[in-house]
């Protein structure tokens, strides 16, 4: 079976028979008309053969669908980029002896869970000693002074206690994101950080369930890290980013 | 109901006697304090409500006055009820002038206790009157309506839109839900005031307003009635805010409060002494008002390790017992929590849930226990955590819990949508019906895995608690033992909040709350 | 709220959200660059905001995922008509009395699972004795004489034995739709019919768990019965269809 | 394996007797008997394969020239063995050149009967001789890669195209399938031959081919090694060309083989002596190549009713079992079929699969028993038929069965899409790791409804059976005792492929296999 790389299409049991299934619901009676109607949602969705293989009352004149059909769109391949954090895995060890070498100084690391988010378990797993999937936070490292914050931290706080411990880095955890309240909060870190002519002075890491890089990028972040993401990778990140500006900006960053 | 694990009764006198001592530490450290949320929550129930022009409740208004005289340790009954003498209006009447400057609440002629007392009775008879009617017409609903088989199905609304909510949540009762949660928006907690009128905008849920409490009351009185079930309503009785919301509760009758000794502490980083003290006050109002509390312990598994901490849950609910009862509530209101947080990938993680899940019922058999789904482990595979929140079912009917909060297929997603909600229930009801005698069909190995892991759990519940007793729970909490987080006596938000009271304070809700019931026999 | 039949949309939790899931695999190995293909994918079904909330690994260079997005799209209500077969509800007796009255002689039908196909248990709800869901079957009707030739008879064979017991009725049913092969069957038998001069003679039915009246009609069938048929539905419409007919032709069909 | 259900030996004893009878009885009938089916496969086994200019099999083609000539009551063996004795040519080369017609196979000179089976000898040797390779083989791969953890996961593919089937296939096994069945296309069962080289279109399956064999097992073997585990393959020896197929995949080394003594007679109206005589010798190759059965009582439960028929399953369990060791199947190579297959909605219902999986397992206590996942009840809800898959993969592992089928979450949709499986196995996976141990640690109330439940299946089949051992099968069967589905004798497809045999009648490898087998000790 030769795959044409510039036109991938979704497989169900032969190839591109592109089959996906879709699930939804709609304000309409449950009934043959809503049915149809998720037929037609479906066939809008560019489904060929859609069919509605069950559908369910939610009451309240409400219905739940679930319908399978074909998908003729197909996706090149060969035309994606992902734009990813790179970096070459380096362990504890190395990490620190890069710092100490390199950049002759620890680095200063400031995190929060910013705005109403309390979610601290997935900072805490960047973070704290005990990390994360057998690796170490970055409170461990001899070669970091970890600050964490905690949780539900104003950005102006945030700001203030990064300034004042002179961080290099500062680190923002974002996991509700119901209504994109994390891109209010994201841009607004960044819009004050700018009117303070702040914004150069830090390396700026977003992280979280639902953060990409690319997004992070978008948002004026330097980085975004997703979900299970290691401490070390972070940690490799920040000591890579920071000796890389410091050749090139002949300026130590962050001081 | 049959005991399976074989578990001293020895121990488990223990591990009340000791959360008992533990108990009595705290309550020690609140009775000669009151807080401001507190002392709003007075104003509330004498039947004060509404904002300013800037939008500030009227019992935050009022207590920050008295408060910037630091004349609080009076206690603001003290100053309403000279108020109330002085000018023969109502509280709510009072209040309303002194927000508009028309009337300075500190500037009112000197009263005996007594009559200040006397003046103030008929508007505390009125609050209490208006609450016990709520908790009759409850009473009445559960005789005609009734409710469905237990475990009871508790789910959640969540849009942040009190009106999308609505129709959420009776959406949900058709499909077979018993108890509707409004989870608050991220912000509210650590709010020190309730927020006013019907809200549209939340994130991650909806605020907690006496009108969106009244509307969403009134959604399920008309869906009880047409599904043939009383709907129980549930809102979250914690944050700085905690005993007001205990007191918008018992008006707008709801029937469940998340309302936790600890979990503002751990959870919110709020103070200690001043969490103690409002949850206090807050479980006298829910123990009036005949609203089940529910319990955190699930919280703990979010944070620290679900094997390793098991005992820490257990323990809390021992101390969640012993405060609660002190507090004026029955066996019969202590919704302890506990959940099945166990990594799925875990072998045999089913038999350690299920040992869990049947020690909490062995150990507590009057409380309405609620039991917690997976949410730490799962992931945005949809079919997985239906599935697994299957297992969670069956774990509940098999042995017996009395609420099941429902886990949603998309945990790791979002707040539940519409069909996410409607799955989860028929979920719930295939395996409870599929299995419902399970429970009394089998019993367990002597000596297996699963009477090995309970007596373990109780074993280490046992010896933490004998170590919290001589330490002192502040202490405990300092040192991290309660989901690995640590929180200092004098650290976390909301201490200024908390005032010593002078001799001549009363709290006229307290004292006739007190005088009415009859203690609970299991406290001391 | 009010709803606008004429732009319905899918609901998640908001009105209008037009919040979908969606799932399908893609013959792409698993990691970030297939995540990006599904969510592209996504898009190009229209998807907004498109999330790949899990993707997982299904060896072979698959991978499969989930994802949830904003489906801008939306359903006319007011412009949907549902064909079904219209029938006012009768039961048994009602049915037995109506053929007797007016049609005045017992109707006689054939079913059959035509070409490979072995489900019995749909046309056996239809037709046997016993029935489905607590109604009787054809079999157990004084006013029908039914004959269930069972699984797997091929077209020629059904009618074959359609005239020779002088039927007013075919009864087909299909289940396995599996590369259409349904569809192919169902052709076959009308144009064999239709080939013999002998479609008018017959009320021609089909039905199965994927059939729909609509269907049915495209495929040169008289109806088409979906999952979930329950036998006084097909009677009275074989009913009060041949009632018409007579009346209307002012010749009886199938003699 | 500890026993739970309190049946009592005696009952158990009495049902074995009576479907020894009927089972003898059967024998009796198959005897003096062959078919037109078992006749191409002494061709197969001789090394007959192809087709001929017209597709059709060289095996057809010989045996109908046969046929045609009445002269089938020899035997295609005489005939053969005649025609190498005066030819000096292989079975391969006679049969081909009787396609071309450029050989008659019926007039050949007479030999001693002594003669033609010494021509036929090495031929034979050879047929048997890579049979018993094929199962050497296998057995050093289980030595050297082993197998999962029981319960073994059996998947299906089905996709009608043999290279879209070994991805899926290797697919799964990588996700961690034990065993791949491939399913056969819908029109295959009722064919009198078997076709022939790769297929890729098939309905609702793939045509079962000696090539599409080769084909799945080089992938299953490559699979296999990388995954460190040795994959079983299964296709159906059913239909008109039974022993054909058993005998393809004896040759190709198939592991596990659906082979049932009714299903095609019940499910597929082929005439009741046609199936017997096939099934017969098609399980003395099974037997021989070390394969396992899979029979179908599964199927009853798709159209009677599970709940009233689950006797039937029992009883058919006990024939299968009396016939197959009868045919010199081993007590470890009779995967006894049943199924998951009460409505969802039944209060209990998981106690009464439970009850009835256990009662199998204690029964049947050596069986490699096959559980058949949840379908007729089945919706397109895809998420609550993954549940029901679940529960019926905790029945699984609860009661300790070794061949589990999963059940796939569009069973009322398709035939599984390659995620469809994943999702399957994966279910499985979790399932039975998170309660691997819950079968050990249970027991059920002496006198509840598990063990009336399964007493009372048990009394009815051993009614059934000894009705049946009165009456005989063939009786019973056109009464319809079995699946609700009435067959007579005369009826059904292939009776016409019946040949009674002649006394100079031989099947050497009948003859070499009976030979060679120790007789199973419990076959009388
Ligand atoms: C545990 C949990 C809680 C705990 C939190 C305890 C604590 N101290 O953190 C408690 C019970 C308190 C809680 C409360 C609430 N929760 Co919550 N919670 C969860 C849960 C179950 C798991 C989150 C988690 O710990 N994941 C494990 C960590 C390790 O993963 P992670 O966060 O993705 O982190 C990794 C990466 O993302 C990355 N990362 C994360 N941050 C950072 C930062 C940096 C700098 C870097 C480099 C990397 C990085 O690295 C980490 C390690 O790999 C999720 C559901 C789920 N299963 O995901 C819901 C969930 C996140 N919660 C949710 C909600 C709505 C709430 C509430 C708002 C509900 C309410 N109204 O009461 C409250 C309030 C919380 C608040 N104010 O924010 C929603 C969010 C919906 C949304 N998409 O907006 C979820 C998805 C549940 C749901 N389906 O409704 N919750
Ligand atoms: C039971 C069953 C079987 C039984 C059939 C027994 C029998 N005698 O019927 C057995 C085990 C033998 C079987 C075998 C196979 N099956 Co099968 N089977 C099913 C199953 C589980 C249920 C079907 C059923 O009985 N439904 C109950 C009846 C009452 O519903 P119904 O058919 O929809 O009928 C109702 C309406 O549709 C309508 N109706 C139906 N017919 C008619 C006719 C008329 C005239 C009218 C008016 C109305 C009407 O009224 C009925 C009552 O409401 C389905 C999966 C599922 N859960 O749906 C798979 C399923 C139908 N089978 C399937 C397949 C592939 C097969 C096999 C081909 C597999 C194989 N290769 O071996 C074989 C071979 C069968 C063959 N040659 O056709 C697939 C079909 C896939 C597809 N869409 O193409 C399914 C969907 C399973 C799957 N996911 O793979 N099967
Ligand atoms: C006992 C208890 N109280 C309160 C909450 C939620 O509180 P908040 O609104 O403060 O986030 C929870 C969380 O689920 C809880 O378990
Ligand atoms: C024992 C047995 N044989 C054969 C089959 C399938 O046979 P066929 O290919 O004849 O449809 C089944 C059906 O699942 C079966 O259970």
């Amino acid at each position: 079976m030769q795959i044409d790389e510039k036109r991938i299409r979704a497989y169900g049991d032969t190839f591109n028979d592109g089959i996906v299934q879709v699930s939804f619901s709609l304000p309409v009676e449950h009934g043959p008309k809503g049915d149809e109607a998720a037929r037609i949602l479906a066939g809008q969705m560019g489904l060929e053969d859609a069919e509605v293989a069950f559908s369910r009352d939610l009451g309240q004149s409400f219905s739940f669908y679930i319908v399978y059909g074909r998908c003729p769109a197909y996706v090149d391949l060969t035309q994606i980029q992902v734009s990813q954090v790179e970096v070459e895995a380096m362990d504890y060890y190395e990490i620190n002896r890069f710092i100490e070498e390199r950049i002759g100084r620890p680095l200063v690391v400031v995190g929060a869970c910013t705005g109403t988010d309390a979610h601290t378990v997935g900072l805490d797993a960047i973070m704290n000693m005990k990390g994360y999937a057998g690796e170490y936070g970055l409170e461990r490292y001899p070669q970091f002074h970890a600050y964490n914050l905690g949780s539900q931290v104003p950005n102006a706080d945030l700001i203030s206690r990064a300034v004042e411990v002179e961080a290099d880095v500062i680190l923002v955890s974002q996991v509700v994101t119901q209504k994109n309240v994390h891109l209010e909060n994201l841009t607004n870190l960044v819009e004050l950080l700018e009117a303070e002519g702040l914004r150069e002075k830090f390396l700026l890491i977003v992280g979280g369930p639902r953060i990409s890089h690319e997004m992070a990028l978008e948002l004026g972040f330097d980085a975004g890290f997703g979900p299970g993401t290691l401490p070390p990778e972070v940690a490799t990140y920040v000591a890579q980013e920071i000796y890389r500006r410091q050749r090139s900006d002949s300026g130590k960053p962050g001081q | 109901m049959e005991k399976k694990l074989n578990l001293e009764q020895e121990k488990i006198d223990r591990a009340r006697q000791a959360a008992g001592t533990i108990a009595r530490g705290v309550v020690e450290e609140i009775t000669p304090r009151t807080t401001v949320a507190v002392e709003r929550t007075i104003l509330r129930l004498l039947g004060v409500d509404g904002v300013d022009v800037a939008e500030i409740p009227l019992p935050n208004v009022v207590v920050e006055k008295i408060q910037e005289a630091q004349a609080l340790p009076c206690g603001v009954a003290h100053w309403m009820g000279r108020a109330i003498l002085a000018t023969g209006k109502s509280p709510q009447e009072i209040a309303r002038e002194v927000a508009d400057g028309n009337l300075n609440i500190m500037d009112q002629p000197l009263y005996s206790d007594e009559d200040i007392r006397r003046a103030l009775e008929p508007h505390v008879r009125e609050g209490l009157e208006w609450i016990r009617d709520q908790r009759r017409r409850r009473e009445k609903f559960l005789e005609t309506l009734g409710t469905g088989p237990k475990p009871l199905l508790y789910v959640i609304v969540a849009t942040g839109d009190i009106y999308e909510d609505v129709i959420q949540a009776k959406s949900a009762a058709e499909q077979g839900a018993d108890i509707v949660a409004v989870i608050r928006s991220t912000a509210q907690s650590l709010l020190d005031y309730v927020p006013y009128g019907a809200t549209r905008e939340g994130f991650g849920g909806t605020f907690a307003t006496q009108e969106n409490f009244r509307i969403m009351r009134q959604g399920l009185d008309e869906i009880g009635e047409e599904v043939g079930r009383y709907i129980y309503l549930v809102n979250y009785c914690s944050g700085l805010a905690m005993p007001e919301i205990a007191a918008m509760g018992a008006l707008e009758r709801l029937d469940m409060m998340l309302n936790d000794a600890m979990y503002g502490i751990l959870f919110r980083d709020i103070n200690m002494k001043r969490t103690f003290i409002d949850q206090h006050f807050s479980r006298m109002i829910n123990g009036y008002a005949g609203i089940i509390i529910n319990t955190g312990e699930d919280n703990y598994l979010t944070t620290a390790d679900p094997y390793e901490a098991a005992h820490t849950v257990l323990a809390s609910q021992f101390i969640n017992e012993q405060l609660g009862l002190r507090s004026g509530l029955k066996d019969e209101q202590l919704g302890l929590g506990h959940a099945f947080e166990l990594d799925p990938e875990k072998e045999d993680g089913f038999l350690l849930e299920v040992a869990q899940a049947q020690m909490a019922r062995e150990i507590f058999p009057r409380a309405p226990l609620k039991y917690m789904p997976p949410t730490r482990h799962m992931t945005g595979d949809i079919f997985k955590t239906h599935l697994v929140d299957g297992m969670f079912n069956l774990a509940g009917v098999v042995t017996g819990q009395e609420i099941q909060l429902l886990g949603m297929l998309t945990e790791a997603i979002h707040t539940p949508h519409i069909h996410d909600r409607s799955l989860a229930i028929d979920n719930a009801r295939y395996i409870m019906n599929n299995a419902r005698h399970l429970g009394d069909e089998i019993s367990f190995k002597p000596g297996g895995k699963v009477q090995k892991r309970a007596q373990q759990v109780l074993d280490e519940a046992v010896e933490m608690l004998e170590k919290i007793a001589d330490l002192g729970l502040p202490r405990a909490i300092s040192e991290g033992w309660f989901g690995g987080i640590s929180r200092s006596p004098q650290g976390g938000k909301g201490l200024s909040g908390v005032v010593e009271k002078e001799e001549n304070y009363f709290n006229p809700f307290m004292e006739e709350m007190a005088s009415e019931r009859e203690g609970s026999s299991r406290a001391d």
